[in-house]
């Protein structure tokens, strides 16, 4: 049976199933507890499941990830909030030089099965220090999962079958995401983490886009097609390991694609896509491959200036009609 | 819970002479802009026109305020995404405060930083930083830029709160400071919670000022309610900084009466933890220490009222008139000019 | 006059020239006094200089490299030295929230003239936690510049530049590099940290690398030469803001590319290159542009593994010939 | 400059009876096993057979070897980059450390780690952690693990470096373990230096304990030159985290003959230095105590040698004679084979 929620409901949902079907899964992070996230996604856990299992940590960011690496170790399954992408930087060493490393740096003996959730993105005004998109940095790191749900049923299905992973999975959750609403299944199966989706069928041109940017992808394809532009649009989902194939044999219909990625335009997980079409399906391109990205400024705070720093769908059209 | 004993009376110190009154009437004045100020900005928010994080200060506005007045012109502020009131204290307008949140060029970061990211180079305010803990290491540097350029008497004052304490940077930045001896005044700002963590459920021992000397750094603790604890405390401190040169820690034991954020629905505390601390609202305390004393009169507290609400008006009035930047220099201020090689 | 020293003295040598001229000037990071630096940059500096100028800081990487962005907006002109790129994850929040956003975030009010030196890179059987070659992370982030020397003159001339800066610069030392000799003048001029340079001219295909990595190019073009092909080699010198129009120049005239870059293939400084010269000489194109990179593996000790898991001239020659 | 005073004769506890003899001779060959494996492992350095760092342990045997008495085969271990001799002790075999020094599949992390990041974990030995202080919040994980599943014997050790407490993640870490009461045994071995940097100069306040107390953790001090007091320092240690469930920090003052690592050309200390606190090395120091107790012949040390010597042209052998990994597996251990899905 289906209901209908939130994003945000769809993960606590998820929190929640995976809790309850394996006491081995406890979650940990910054007020996740009696505040309820940040973000309120696992309000009313703590009151269900009790502090072991939802953990407040003290403000300490590369620690507590650390002792999530420790904890996997260990034998347990825990599931790491670090409330902002932005926070993340401060455990990046743990993540790079532990998290990712320790199963190949041990000759195979180590495995860290660890989930780690976080959110990213700009587009709340929440200006230079709150509003980053790094997890092009993150799918550059051999050895971990990046998963980027971009819909209601991935929130949830992601989580589930991350838990499930043998080694450490990232999941970025977009903060403009949270209020998103779709529908989950009353028990909430593992997503399939092999592969892009193709979101909407079209001939004329690939649109690659993943996360937040992926809804504004699908706008602009909407008012494409009143001008006859029939786009093909690809949630990646996954970004490391890269679903090259369902990019491949999109690009190889359509000869065209522009890839909108909220990141800083230089050094973008965009350009590791349009370097992937060059080397793997240069000649059925019928023009360059573009990205529309962020422009390169700290996110500012004003209104019109982050909406300018962001894509746009009005931005991917034209984009779009450059190549035409 | 609690640190300190909520029965614990106000350590005031009595103000003795006249010449006294006119300080006294400026620092509850210097209070009152804050408080009203921020009602503002939630009024404001409300409505949209202010909008991302905003982090109200009411409740604290004894420590900006107290602490402020220890401080030079030369010396240097550093503060977190909750610093409406040390910009207040520091003298940069309430206009520029007011259209810096509303995002317009005519504020004080010209709308690159809204509420968090309050900067005015000309009052020495180096920001408004909202990754925790990240001020301190800067900070520090900014002392060790005045030891090493023989700025003898100029300090820097780090305000951060309670939960900046269980950042490593926190150890590091005290460290570093105690062991190059750099002229650095840590202010922490103890409200008891950070978001909804209390401190005691941050900290296995929540005695800061044990940590401090951990870290080989002089430390006291001072009722934050109290705005003549506060400033007198901060004198000392600050003397102690200055004729050292060596870090100093001042434990400001706080409470803020609103949420975290305007987002947060305030569900890990209680209302009566809540009310108890309200009795000891540093605005309401020091008016009636005043009253108690014949220097404070209705009329005095009515024409204070009245030109803060004048000010505050007058505020979002320009914050509503300024232009916003073109958006065209979107990314005009990520890199100096070239004109501006040294 | 020149003199012959090794990448490691010439960067002595810029330290102690750019001490002696501006007394704002000092060397802060982890023993680099006493010690005289992990890499020895810095030894005998400390007796010449004084241990106000080479400051020995304590384990700490994010609190002293944001006293260095705070010891730059008080005035001074901090030279940060963290001992390698890995160590460098630990700071990042300080280089990306503050170093990097300050300018910007204050409305143009502040500079931060720091500038930041590291080792980076693999090569010598440092295993996972010692190898990484992450640069291209850096090449992200706006608000800074990126300078990769690859030889003894820019080892020496960049520092001097980087001081002249009024932003933050990172400087990538190859840790492989500093026993490499060449030569300087007695008197450093600051290098022009504008463009990248045309190492080798050529005909057939670009090589287009940086730092180390640019040495391995340099072989595989000799060894090209010798079967007729003649390839053009840039070192890009610096990675942000990148030196585009040298790159589309070579390219428009060889229109064939290779690009040789230490860091893990996925996500890589290689792919922003690519992308670029993608979307802007698209035309040009004879071949797909190709990646050599570093294999997607924390860095093994062994060293037969270690050579393999590397770019080396033999995969770069394959790589060439297989666009050829 | 160092904190234990040079002149302190180093507090042994005396064996008294004389089923102990075995133990004491156990102690004493663990301790050489050691010193001769590392004097081996630089030998092999100089031969080009070992690259990379090496960070040799020489001076702090006494650590290592007195430590691993108190922990149990379940406990759990957590190590440094110098960690030759707690693998040693741990009962890794020399010939799989010296192999994977060598880069050869048949070491204790299949040629991937080298002397750096040793492995083993059917000894729960979790290795080999070479970002200072990167290894703490693991161990602390593992404590966490070890609490939620009920094994209530269990404990983590944690070896680290007084450059180490430095590094902000050790007050983060100490905080965590003591806030949740985690099983962690803490072990500090305050050699003195951090690579050139003497203690005094990376800390303002020197004394490790007091940042223990300042985290919540109770803690201790011992002379690390001394075997017998290492070992029942840990024992009283150990006990107290399986018998509270908490933390526990052991600070083991030592020293390393040796430099930092072989590329260190050891200028920061004086010869003098080194030359006193060879007077304490833990190896001579416990013969001369068991000699002067009659348990020790000059028999009996020639034949302790002589099986390590064996042992280690053994290891040695083992290491030249091994195989290389296939160049085909590079990337293999990279993911864990879906097969491993749990
Ligand atoms: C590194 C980091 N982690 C988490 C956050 C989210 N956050 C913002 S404020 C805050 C609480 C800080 O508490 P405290 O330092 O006591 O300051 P207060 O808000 O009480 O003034 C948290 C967790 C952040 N901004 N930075
Ligand atoms: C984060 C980090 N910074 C710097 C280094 C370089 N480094 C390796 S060992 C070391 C000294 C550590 O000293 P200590 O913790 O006392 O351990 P010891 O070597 O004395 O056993 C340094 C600075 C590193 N490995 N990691
Ligand atoms: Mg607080
Ligand atoms: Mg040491």
């Amino acid at each position: 049976m289906k209901k209908k929620v939130t994003y945000r409901e769809a993960i606590r949902a998820a929190l929640r199933q995976a809790m309850r079907d394996d006491s081995r899964v406890f979650l940990m992070g910054e007020d996740v507890g009696r505040y309820g996230g940040a973000f309120a996604v696992s309000l009313g856990l703590l009151q269900e499941l009790g502090p072991e299992r939802i953990r407040d940590a003290p403000l300490s960011e590369s620690t507590f990830l650390g002792a999530g690496i420790g904890a996997a170790l260990g034998g347990m399954r825990p599931i790491v909030e670090i409330m902002t992408i932005n926070f993340s930087l401060l455990a990046l060493d743990q993540i790079v030089n532990n998290a990712a490393t320790l199963r190949h740096m041990s000759g195979g003996q180590l495995s860290v099965p660890l989930v780690v959730r976080m959110a990213s993105g700009g587009g709340r005004q929440m200006a230079a220090q709150h509003s980053h998109s790094l997890e092009g940095w993150y799918a550059h790191i051999p050895g971990i999962k990046v998963l980027t749900p971009a819909n209601v049923m991935d929130a949830a299905g992601m989580l589930i079958a991350a838990l499930r992973e043998p080694d450490p999975v990232f999941i970025f959750e977009h903060a403009t995401l949270y209020p998103l609403e779709g529908e989950i299944e009353e028990k909430i199966a593992p997503a399939d983490i092999s592969k892009a989706a193709i979101c909407r069928v079209g001939k004329d041109i690939t649109l690659i886009s993943y996360s937040a940017s992926l809804l504004k992808a699908l706008q602009a394809a909407d008012s494409l097609a009143k001008d006859g532009i029939e786009a093909e649009v690809i949630d990646l989902r996954v970004l490391r390991p890269l679903d090259t194939a369902t990019i491949l044999a999109s690009v190889s219909k359509t000869h065209r694609a522009v890839i909108v990625d909220e990141a800083w335009r230089t050094g973008s997980f965009a350009a590791e896509i349009s370097a992937q079409i060059m080397e793997q399906a240069f000649d059925e391109l019928d023009a360059p491959v573009s990205r529309v990205c962020s422009a390169e400024v700290p996110m500012p705070y004003a209104i019109h200036l982050e909406t300018a720093a962001l894509p746009q769908p009005d931005t991917i059209v034209t984009a779009v009609r450059n190549l035409m | 819970m609690a640190e300190v004993p909520l029965s614990s009376a106000p350590k005031v110190e009595v103000i003795k002479q006249d010449q006294d009154r006119e300080h006294a009437l400026f620092l509850l004045r210097e209070m009152l802009r804050i408080r009203r100020f921020e009602e503002k900005a939630a009024e404001v928010y409300t409505l949209g026109k202010i909008r991302g994080f905003l982090h109200l200060y009411i409740g604290e506005e004894a420590v900006a305020v107290g602490a402020m007045q220890a401080l030079t012109a030369n010396d240097r502020i550093v503060a977190t995404y909750r610093e409406h009131g040390q910009a207040l204290a520091r003298g940069i307008s309430a206009n520029s405060l007011m259209a810096e949140m509303y995002g317009k060029i005519t504020g004080c970061s010209h709308g690159h930083g809204g509420s968090m990211h309050f900067f005015d180079i000309s009052r020495r305010f180096y920001g408004g930083y909202a990754i925790v803990g990240g001020g301190l290491p800067v900070a520090v540097g900014l002392a060790l830029a005045d030891k090493l350029q023989h700025n003898e008497k100029t300090i820097t004052a780090c305000f951060f709160g309670d939960g900046a304490a269980a950042e490593g940077e926190f150890y590091e930045s005290l460290n570093l400071a105690a062991l190059w001896k750099l002229p650095v005044l840590f202010l922490c700002e103890n409200n008891l919670y950070a978001m909804g963590t209390a401190l005691d459920r941050a900290f296995a021992q929540t005695n800061i000022c044990l940590k401090a000397q951990a870290q080989g750094i002089e430390s006291e603790s001072v009722d934050g309610m109290s705005i003549l604890a506060v400033e007198a405390a901060t004198h000392r401190a600050a003397e102690a900084v200055r004729s050292t040169g060596r870090p100093f820690l001042l434990e400001l034991h706080t409470y803020r009466f609103r949420a975290h954020s305007m987002a947060d629905p305030d569900l890990y505390r209680t209302k009566k933890e809540i009310a108890e601390w309200q009795v000891r609202d540093p605005i309401k305390v020091f008016e009636q220490h005043l009253r108690e004393r014949g220097l404070l009169t209705d009329a005095d507290l009515a024409s204070l009222e009245s030109a803060i609400a004048h000010e505050l008006d007058e505020a979002v009035q320009f914050a509503d008139s300024s232009p916003w930047e073109p958006v065209e220099d979107l990314t005009r201020d990520v890199c100096t000019p070239e004109a501006g090689k040294s």
